[in-house]
């Protein structure tokens, strides 16, 4: 192996790499809010006036703010993302780009990747611990992340991939997550970023008395449709609700003394107390919410860190989702055909995003969103959501504090539970029931201007962006 | 016939819209201790446009209006008493202001007991023919007689015990004081489980998320829903008067208490 | 349930201190008026009025998403009304503009590390309107700010000069009722001072500049000095504002060789607004600069004979008069202030 | 001198009432586009049973229903004669 050329501040970035000519570059988001690579890449192109850019971060939260200032300057020409929020993505909603805006899923951006659909010309890839020889991981350094599963196929397949980290070892790292082999330079800065920055606000345990109640209907939904048995798989994810969930079913896992086989996805302190405590064999984790499952991913062995086409892509042979039993969603809005938007909100702004969504729901055997009846006086269900994130075909039960619909097209499921006590009523009645407080809301314009596609995770257009 | 009566603030509209899916039995819509004083009429106005919008079979509603001595008693009533709901929750109850308040309603009374005298006197009160339940206030009567609450709850041990031999003594129901920890369910359970033992057919609360544990420990139990199908199953073929069950003479009073039973157990889906 | 409650009790006030402190916060020495919110024993919030402003929000990273700064900022608003105070503004770091914003309020100005805010009235409309009552052309126009305590030669001397020089002269007075002569006083002596001068407007500044608001630590005692940061409010609105509302360009300020917080207000001044800044050499009078705490200090001291040497006629007249009397048993009954 | 009621709790919103030389509804809401007709239908609805025809109302609503906005807006209204006696 050859030591890779160092690069020792942002400002020589031009020096070494064709920055005008290389347009589309990518980022990972494992630092969340607390990322400061993008800003500081990006700070460079606006100081070389590079136009015409092709971004590629896998996703854009509210602290990248330098994407502003370069749409602001007509420098980016397209964005492909899987998520977006904050200023960047009220920004996107109202101004249209010169290219467009495409919103992929965390699996279908692997598969592009690694099928040479999607040319990365340059991977900007903040990295916590790294050797001379250009190997990387995430959950060792100073500015820690975790499991690096994102950026794993941006390595592969960018022609120039460049990492930036804040700790270069000087031994050589056994068991890297990035192959020091496709790397090209190391770029050593002072921080890559703010570890508590990884920390959102969504993964709390709800204590909310609506969200305990709709966890508490879809903890006796999972166990009457049979689903809680011996070596079981789940995916919860961060929100309030699924988390409440996952304390739920471990309360019950513990009582009736079953343990699952593994969980995956987003990995939180209450997936790692389960793991610690032997109620579960594995953790597949394609990124931390938390720094408690940053330091189990560093001392567990069952705490395995994945990569986005290992968790999702649908072409690879080691997918983890495929043997998915349970997932727990999210929506803001849902629709009588049961597709969920978590794109835009009921106005059009975009607010997020698939992420693993779309990915998790079309593999898991049952797919469960959760999620209150009304927020602020908008009925969650519509007869059409605003922007489909999720196709319908892919979600099969919606569990709110008013009850549970099932989609029609699980007969299946709504056999197993007609004889129990659970509340089950048609998506249409649970309308109707939330039409009583809110009154039916007044249908909004549909907008014309379109900026850009929804894909699913075989990279299809299901939905498109409309400019608001 | 509830097992737990739910407090909700009364000037909140994000919970009285919400009232109906907690799974208490009865909920208590406060006007008094959580609405603040330059906020009455807020609240008496919010619950007063919010019942007549919105009328509820379950749960049974009460509303905890203000006390005697305060200005917004007969507000409260004037305002809100043509309204559909079950009864009221008097603060600070005395003998004579559960009079003053029957005298203006034909609604169902739960006397509050929350200080030291209300407790000396409580069978006056609990003998009242228009109270149809008693409330034990204990936050504030441990506060009036400057005792500390405790984890165990061993300074109301008598109080309970006196409160329950009085409510059984005059067949009334007997609300037990609410718990005011909202995290610790587990030492809720135990609160629950002593007041039962001492004699309390239900309980107040004061968090939503406490609802699940006090139902089930307020429910009856399999062995008492088992012994109340069989009474009413000799009773099907015992017409009239008396009959013998297992050595045990079962009487008319007897057989209402199963029937009762029965229904409470089919309301809360334990049958 | 958060309950919230009125700083009584001095260890109370210690306590919302300290709270401010761990989080970089300062308490300012201006509030009369300070809530703490609870969860149970648990201090978790805190909010402050000092007159008309709320100031000093603090609320606990971990209870930040459940509306809290609203509830205070409820809270804080009956006390206002209950005050019959409708015009009100809001200091905040700019991250809380938003939750701000939601509840009806402009945003006047913003810098790095604050935002101030009014609800009620709107500065533009405000001023617009001020225009109009004292029917302010659109030519352009100098301006001289000033507070006047009591109006001396040297502000004579500086408004004589800026008028000369100018086309028109607007004089704005500081509205705050903060200084030993009451504003209406201080209006009404420049006034009447001035009129003989055709091209002077004066009027008053209306609570935007050199107030307690835009500028609280002003109106200290010297050695608490002020800070550029609390300075660049007041600059900003005068620019943002004053300057394209009433067509200004160019601002006359009078040299302070004493003071060193009005020196280092104009210096500020200078540094944000260049050009537009025009500063008059101090007026002398036996080889010392004229200044108005020198004359309340003559007037501490009952030598009106040494103070007429100092003040134009309308000052001195009004000193006279059984108001004037008023005023300066007050300022000799008291420890002086230097405004 | 106006009045008010409510507060900026999501679900609830906040009215205030100001005499006025004719009738002026402002609306804030965070539904505006799928309410602001209904909330504004509900304000002046109530308005015209108390035969209020000289006020500025100022609603800043967080999702409040209809009934919320009329108890609140009644609640306003006393406090506005309770004013005036």
């Amino acid at each position: 192996m050859t030591k890779k050329p160092i690069i020792f501040s942002y400002k020589q970035l031009p020096e070494e790499i064709d920055i005008h000519d290389f347009k589309n570059i990518s980022f990972h988001h494992h630092l969340r809010n607390g990322d400061t690579v993008l800003n500081n890449v990006l700070q460079i192109y606006e100081n070389e006036h590079v136009k015409k850019l092709n971004l590629f971060p896998s996703a854009i939260f509210p602290a990248y703010t330098k994407i502003l200032d370069l749409l602001k300057n007509n420098q980016i020409n397209g964005i492909t993302t899987n998520y977006m929020n904050g200023p960047v993505a009220d920004y996107l909603s109202h101004q249209p780009l010169p290219g467009k805006i495409t919103m992929q899923t965390h699996g279908g951006r692997a598969r592009r990747i690694l099928n040479n659909q999607t040319t990365l010309d340059i991977a900007y890839i903040a990295s916590p611990y790294v050797d001379p020889y250009g190997n990387a991981i995430g959950y060792k350094g100073k500015s820690v992340f975790g499991s690096m599963g994102y950026a794993i196929a941006d390595a592969q397949k960018a022609k120039i991939v460049v990492l930036i980290t804040d700790k270069l070892i000087d031994t050589k790292l056994e068991d890297p997550e990035i192959d020091g082999s496709y790397v090209d330079y190391i770029l050593q800065v002072d921080s890559i970023g703010d570890t508590q920055g990884i920390v959102s606000g969504t993964t709390q345990i709800t204590t909310n008395p609506i969200g305990v109640k709709i966890a508490k209907q879809t903890t006796s939904l999972i166990k009457e449709l049979g689903l809680l048995k011996n070596g079981f798989s789940f995916q919860s994810g961060a929100g309030g609700i699924s988390l409440r969930v996952t304390e739920n079913l471990k309360e019950e896992m513990v009582h009736l003394g079953i343990t699952a086989s593994f969980f995956s996805g987003g990995i939180t302190q209450y997936h790692v107390d389960m793991l610690e405590a032997g109620l579960v064999d594995k953790l597949y984790d394609v990124q931390c919410f938390d720094l408690a499952a940053i330091n189990s991913l560093r001392k567990n062995t069952n705490h395995m860190p994945i990569s986005a086409s290992v968790y999702a892509n649908p072409e690879d042979p080691n997918q983890v989702i495929k043997d998915l039993d349970i997932v727990i969603l999210g929506a803001t809005e849902i629709d009588y055909d049961f597709n969920v938007n978590v794109t835009t909100d009921s106005h059009g702004k975009i607010i997020g995003g698939s992420g693993g969504h779309s990915d998790t729901a079309s593999e898991s055997k049952v797919s469960i969103i959760v999620s209150p009846l009304i927020r602020s006086r908008i009925p969650l269900i519509k007869e059409r959501v605003t922007t489909i994130t999720t196709l319908g075909k892919h979600i099969d039960c919606l569990v709110t504090e008013r009850g549970i619909a099932i989609n029609p097209k699980r007969q299946d499921l709504i056999d197993k539970l007609s004889k129990t006590n659970l509340p089950l009523k048609t998506i249409k009645q649970l309308q109707e029931e939330a039409f009583k407080y809110t009154k039916q809301p007044k249908k909004l314009k549909k907008y014309d201007t379109m900026i850009g596609d929804i894909q699913d995770r075989t990279n299809k257009i299901i939905d498109h962006l409309y400019k608001k | 016939m509830s097992r737990s009566f739910l407090f909700l603030p009364g000037n909140n509209p994000g919970s009285l819209q919400n009232l109906d899916i907690f799974n208490a039995d009865s909920i208590i819509i406060d006007l008094e201790d959580s609405v603040t004083f330059d906020t009455k009429d807020e609240a008496r106005d919010l619950v007063y446009h919010f019942l007549s919008k919105f009328m509820f079979k379950t749960p049974s509603i009460y509303l905890r209006i203000n006390d005697i001595s305060t200005p917004f008693f007969n507000d409260d009533i004037d305002v809100l008493d043509s309204l559909e709901f079950k009864g009221y929750v008097l603060p600070k109850a005395t003998k004579e202001s559960v009079i003053s308040l029957s005298k203006k309603t034909d609604k169902s009374i739960i006397a509050l007991l929350e200080t030291p005298m209300s407790l000396v006197k409580s069978e006056a009160i609990i003998s009242l023919k228009q109270v149809d339940a008693v409330l034990l206030g204990a936050e504030d009567l441990t506060t009036a007689m400057k005792i500390e609450s405790t984890v165990s709850r061993q300074e109301i041990t008598y109080v309970r015990s006196k409160l329950a031999l009085e409510c059984a003594a005059h067949e009334t129901l007997f609300i037990d004081t609410p718990y005011t920890d909202k995290d610790d369910l587990a030492q809720l359970k135990n609160d629950c489980l002593q007041a039962k033992i001492l004699g309390a057919n239900a309980k107040s609360i004061i968090h939503p998320n406490h609802v699940d544990v006090v139902n089930t420990v307020f429910s009856p139990t399999t062995h008492q829903i088992a012994n109340a199908k069989r009474i009413l199953k000799k009773a099907e073929t015992h017409q009239k008067g008396a009959f013998n069950l297992d050595g045990k003479m079962i009487d008319k009073p007897i057989i209402n208490r199963a029937k009762n039973l029965i229904a409470q157990a089919k309301k809360y889906q334990l049958l | 349930m958060f309950q919230i409650k009125e700083v009584l009790l001095e260890e109370e006030k210690a306590k919302v201190i300290h709270f401010l402190h761990e989080n970089n916060l300062d308490y300012e020495t201006d509030i009369d008026y300070t809530i703490m919110v609870y969860d149970e024993d648990e201090l978790i919030a805190t909010a402050s009025l000092a007159r008309n402003v709320m100031k000093c929000f603090l609320v606990k990273k971990s209870y930040q998403d459940q509306n809290i700064t609203g509830r205070m900022f409820r809270h804080l608003e009956t006390i206002l009304e209950a005050r019959s105070i409708e015009h009100f503004f809001v200091y905040t770091d700019p991250t809380n503009a938003d939750i701000f914003e939601s509840f009806n309020m402009n945003v006047i100005v913003e810098t790095m590390n604050t935002v101030l805010l009014e609800g009620n009235k709107n500065i533009n409309q405000v001023l617009h309107l001020l225009k109009k009552e004292y029917d302010i052309s659109d030519a352009k126009k100098s301006a001289v700010i000033i507070n006047a305590n009591p109006m001396t030669l040297g502000h004579m001397y500086l408004i004589e000069k800026a008028a000369l020089e100018s086309e028109e002269l607007l004089v704005f007075v500081v509205s705050e009722d903060a200084s030993s002569f009451p504003f209406e006083d201080r209006f009404m002596i420049i006034k009447n001072a001035t009129e003989h001068l055709h091209n002077v407007t004066v009027l008053p500044t209306s609570n935007y500049l050199v107030s307690k608001i835009t500028f609280p630590k002003y109106f200290l005692k010297e050695d608490q000095l002020i800070k550029d940061e609390q300075t660049l409010i007041d600059v900003l609105v005068y620019k943002e504002y004053f300057v394209p509302i009433f067509k200004i360009n160019k601002r006359y300020l009078g040299k302070e060789p004493y003071s060193y917080n009005t020196n280092k207000y104009n210096e500020i001044l200078q540094s944000h607004l260049g050009n537009h800044i025009k500063v008059i050499e101090r007026k002398e009078s036996d080889n010392k600069p004229i200044s108005a705490s020198l004359v309340r200090k003559l007037i501490k001291r009952n030598n009106l004979e040494k103070v007429k040497k100092y003040v134009p006629k309308a000052t001195y007249d009004y000193l006279q008069s059984t108001r004037g009397q008023k005023i300066i048993e007050q300022i000799q009954s008291k420890t002086l202030r230097r405004h | 001198m106006n009045v008010s009621a409510g507060s900026y709790e999501s679900n609830d919103c906040l009215i205030t009432l100001e005499p006025a030389a004719e009738l002026e509804c402002i609306i804030h809401s965070v539904v505006k586009e799928q309410f602001g007709e209904q909330i504004e239908l509900v304000l002046k609805q109530t308005l015209a049973g108390h035969n209020i025809t000289h006020v500025k109302l100022v609603i800043n609503d967080k999702g409040a229903l209809d009934y919320t906005i009329k108890a609140r807006l009644e609640t306003a209204i006393r406090r506005m004669r309770d004013l005036d006696e």
